[in-house]
């Protein structure tokens, strides 16, 4: 069952285009991970799917419906972000006494569990809260509500290692006590990853890879060898980063091209390495001359 | 019209800076509830006060009624009427006011009226009286309902001023005498005025002159040198 | 429990891994019912699906069966089955490596052979 | 697949406005504060006064009407209106169940809720000015027209919904789709030009002698025109400030 199907979906804003022609289609009741560099369009995508914006071309159905500004949807749908508002005249308990009259699946006691934990004042206001903990309380908010869709953009910004850990817990365990489909942009990717099942990497408005975390792990792979038994091998294969010391050289490439068996790459002297899930997304959206070092040479 | 329109952007702008005012100031120290308690506690202030002022506040002065008005304009017609005819039938006890007696000597009393002040409305007459004695003279001063905006103002209008002076009698009015009344009219003037006005409403009827009779035995002659005391039957 | 998980092996490796162990050791008997993928998600804070996979992976190798409605349990000798399987598996691995690095050293196979005999005389 | 939850929209309105109506009820507290000033600066002379002169007699009545405040309300509920339509209230919106139509509609509805209590408001000051004049001025004080006729209150309830209707609209324009955008700046600039070139172009005259009931009628039509033009817009326009 498909939560979301997007067709061609184009966003731009006059000249800029956000989103490029963007196919995509998720499945129901997975934590999905929506990843790129800054300005990938991972809010623009996400504001779609919420139905806050409307697409300039192209198709997006949620639950079989368009999003934009449409109430059904939007009653199964939430998104955290950090532009998140709420009335100067309503405390933080008011707030989840509100948004208990609202979301039928919503956690209240869970939400007071939750922000006593995280010791937030409940007597305070949204905008007296810090960033840290205007960040916990939006996770949280947007965690009891129980939606069937739920999306977090950056959910994580501004709070301490410790408590991330701790939030990162909470949405497995919350995830687990009511599965839904949670979509979680952030550039945190290696603290996340073991929450997410799929990954969905987005690089200047165009959708560079969907797929699972293990098939991500395993597109890329790291070879390292002598300076002459590289250059052969980059002599046909694509190559997403190239680092050379001495006469040593490493190469990042695409494990599905590499035709070469473990054993044939051993006798050529040539090591092979897996990389972490994030170093894989990082290669897959290397710019050419995009090397940091390459700016001092 | 532009002051008017100079008003309205003034209260504009009064507005928009006590809204952004207030709104900051009432969000730091009133809660929702408060603040609907206290606009509660106003409209039922203001009830009691409707309540107050419907009960206990009988206003000293009454507002005609439009029948009213209609019957005190005929009478102020008919009154009009016999007034061209020097009848003197419409001067009753109910419209006399004040009466004066005063004394000469001779059998001429010239009589100066002090008609240049402003707001000099009476209407002299003279007549002869058989039961007056010679050398005395009897003024009756007559008021008729004066109406302004349906409100009775009879009362308000000042006496004249009468004296004997070198055996002249004087007739003066008093300087000028201001009233002032508040008026609630539970509705909008803006609508009514334009409406009235367009309806050729507002009945601004001129009231019968007041009226002073000089009485006089037969034997007597007035001296009027200004000629304006016209002769009563 | 939390155990520290590798980044570079798939997760879902190392929980059929833990698993294993946990079989060797005797902390999952025979027949008896493993974790869910839920519990395990809970327990290493990972995806309930990865954890599926793991779980799967186990399923595969014959070393889990399914009871329907009531989860996954251990075959009865799936700890001798891990047992034999490692033994293969680190064996052949380590007899490679003192191959590949017997060559290197320049020893010929025939002294290789005497050498593997003479340590068993010794060990006996 | 679990179910998704199926609210209707009408509950969801429902619901928004009764927490807009108490969250927005600071703009209630602020008319009462506008209304106890201006029955201040009018509470010596009235809001309007006529003088007549009859001889020597200078009868002067100072008319305590309903004007000052409906038209203090109508300012204030223009304002209240765009206030309403401002990013600052919307956003916060976006945090509850909402679309931009149902939170447009929500608002229609709170800015109705608040013109009929505005309304009470009126009348409210209005007899507490009374009384305060009648406890000072006992002797002079006549007593005109004391109950608020319905035809009355029905003007004041419908120009001031009109005034919250237009502000409401105008806000919503400036914050649409850029076509909208640019259709309200153009529609401004040309009613500024016919204004000035045209001053009698607009003539209230023949409007204001209409009777009561059809002034209001003739408002609360201007001001369903201007809610629906507010609710199209509003399910047009995508949430700014990205």
């Amino acid at each position: 069952m498909k939560v979301i199907r997007c067709e061609q979906l184009s966003k731009s804003y006059g000249h800029r285009q956000a989103l490029q022609q963007v196919t995509c289609a998720i499945d129901g009741q997975k934590i999905v991970g929506i990843i790129g560099r800054n300005g990938a369009g991972k809010s623009t995508l996400l504001h779609i799917f919420s139905g806050h914006i409307k697409a300039t071309n192209g198709t997006c159905q949620l639950f079989d419906q368009n999003p934009f500004n449409n109430i059904r949807t939007a009653a199964n749908t939430i998104l955290i972000d950090d532009q998140l508002s709420f009335s100067n005249y309503l405390s933080l308990s008011d707030i989840l006494t509100m948004a208990a009259d609202f979301y039928p699946n919503w956690q209240n006691d869970l939400a007071y569990r939750l922000l006593q934990y995280a010791e937030i004042d409940l007597a305070v206001k949204h905008q007296q809260l810090s960033k840290g903990h205007r960040a916990i309380f939006n996770v949280v908010y947007g965690l009891v509500a129980r939606c069937a869709f739920t999306i977090l953009d950056e959910p994580m910004n501004g709070m301490d290692e410790a408590i991330r850990q701790d939030f990162y817990r909470v949405i497995l365990k919350e995830y687990i006590a009511f599965p839904r489909t949670i979509l979680i942009a952030s550039h945190h990717l290696q603290e996340m990853e073991t929450i997410l099942e799929e990954i969905l990497l987005l690089h200047k408005g165009k959708i560079i890879t969907h797929a699972t975390i293990d098939e991500l792990r395993e597109q890329l792979i790291s070879l390292t060898g002598p300076n002459e038994e590289i250059d052969v091998l980059c002599a046909y294969l694509p190559i997403y980063a190239r680092k050379t010391m001495a006469n040593l050289s490493s190469i990042i490439v695409d494990a599905y091209q590499l035709k070469l068996s473990h054993e044939e790459l051993q006798a050529r002297g040539i090591t092979q390495t897996a990389l972490s899930v994030s170093d894989v997304c990082k290669y897959l959206t290397y710019e050419e001359g995009s090397d940091i070092d390459a700016i001092f040479d | 019209m532009t002051s008017f329109m100079m008003l309205f952007l003034f209260m504009l702008l009064v507005i928009t800076f006590l809204l952004s005012k207030f709104s900051r100031i009432t969000q730091k120290f009133w809660s929702p509830r408060k603040i609907i308690i206290g606009i509660t506690g106003y409209l039922l202030l203001g009830l009691c006060a409707f309540l107050y002022v419907s009960f206990f506040a009988e206003s000293p002065i009454q507002v005609l009624s439009g029948t009213d008005l209609k019957t005190i304009e005929k009478n102020s017609h008919t009154i009009q009427a016999y007034d061209q005819e020097y009848n003197a039938s419409y001067l009753t006890e109910d419209h006399l006011r004040k009466t004066w007696e005063f004394d000469f000597q001779g059998t001429e009393l010239p009589v100066i009226s002090d008609n240049n002040t402003p707001g000099f409305h009476f209407n002299v007459r003279y007549r002869y009286n058989d039961d007056m004695p010679a050398g005395k003279a009897l003024v009756s001063y007559y008021q008729f309902q004066d109406i302004v905006d349906g409100i009775d103002i009879s009362a308000e209008i000042p006496l004249p001023h009468l004296y004997m002076e070198q055996n002249e009698l004087v007739i003066q009015a008093l300087p000028e005498h201001r009233v002032q009344y508040y008026r609630a009219k539970a509705s909008f003037m803006l609508l009514d005025f334009h409406r009235y006005h367009e309806q050729g409403g507002y009945t601004l009827f001129a009231p019968s002159s007041n009226v002073i009779v000089i009485d006089i035995s037969p034997h007597t002659t007035l001296e009027d040198r200004q000629g304006l005391i016209q002769y009563l039957q | 429990m939390h155990i520290q998980l590798n980044n570079s092996i798939p997760i879902y490796l190392q929980i059929a891994e833990w698993l294993q162990h946990e079989i060797i050791a005797d902390r999952l008997q025979a027949d008896e019912k493993v974790y869910s993928q839920y519990q395990l998600a809970e327990l290493f804070n990972i995806n309930p699906a990865t954890a599926g996979k793991g779980l799967t992976l186990l399923l595969e190798e014959q070393l889990l069966y399914k009871k329907r409605g009531l989860g996954m349990f251990v075959i009865a000798d799936a700890k001798d089955k891990i047992l034999r399987k490692r033994r293969n598996e680190i064996l052949t691995k380590m007899a490679k490596d003192l191959v590949l690095e017997a060559r290197r050293l320049l020893v010929s196979d025939e002294e290789l052979l005497r050498l593997i005999q003479k340590t068993q005389e010794e060990l006996k | 697949m679990q179910s998704l939850t199926k609210l209707s929209p009408i509950l969801i309105i429902k619901k928004q406005v009764k927490w807009k109506a108490k969250l927005y009820i600071s703009a209630l507290s602020s008319l009462v504060i506008l209304q106890i000033i201006f029955t201040l600066l009018f509470f010596n002379h009235g809001n309007a006064s006529e003088g007549y002169g009859r001889g020597n007699v200078n009868v002067q009545f100072f008319i305590y009407s309903l004007d000052v405040y409906v038209m203090v309300a109508m300012l204030w509920a223009f304002i209240t209106g765009l206030l309403f339509s401002t990013k600052a209230y919307r956003r916060d919106d976006l945090a509850i169940i909402s679309s931009q139509a149902s939170s447009a509609i929500a608002t229609i509805l709170v800015v109705i809720l608040y013109s009929m209590i505005a309304v009470m408001i009126i009348a409210a000051s209005y007899y507490i000015q009374l009384i305060g004049l009648f406890l000072r001025q006992k002797d002079a004080f006549i007593i005109d027209q004391l109950i608020i006729s319905p035809s009355i209150l029905l003007v004041c309830f419908g120009s001031i919904c009109l005034f919250g209707a237009v502000g409401l609209l105008v806000g919503y324009c400036f914050q649409g789709p850029i076509i909208v955008k640019l259709a309200t700046i153009l529609f401004f600039i040309v009613s500024l030009f016919v204004l000035i070139v045209y001053p009698e172009f607009i003539n209230l005259q023949s409007f204001i002698l209409l009777s009561n009931l059809k002034i209001s009628i003739c408002c609360f039509l201007l001001a369903i025109l201007c809610f629906g033009l507010t609710i199209w817009i509003a399910h047009q326009s995508e949430v700014s400030a990205l």
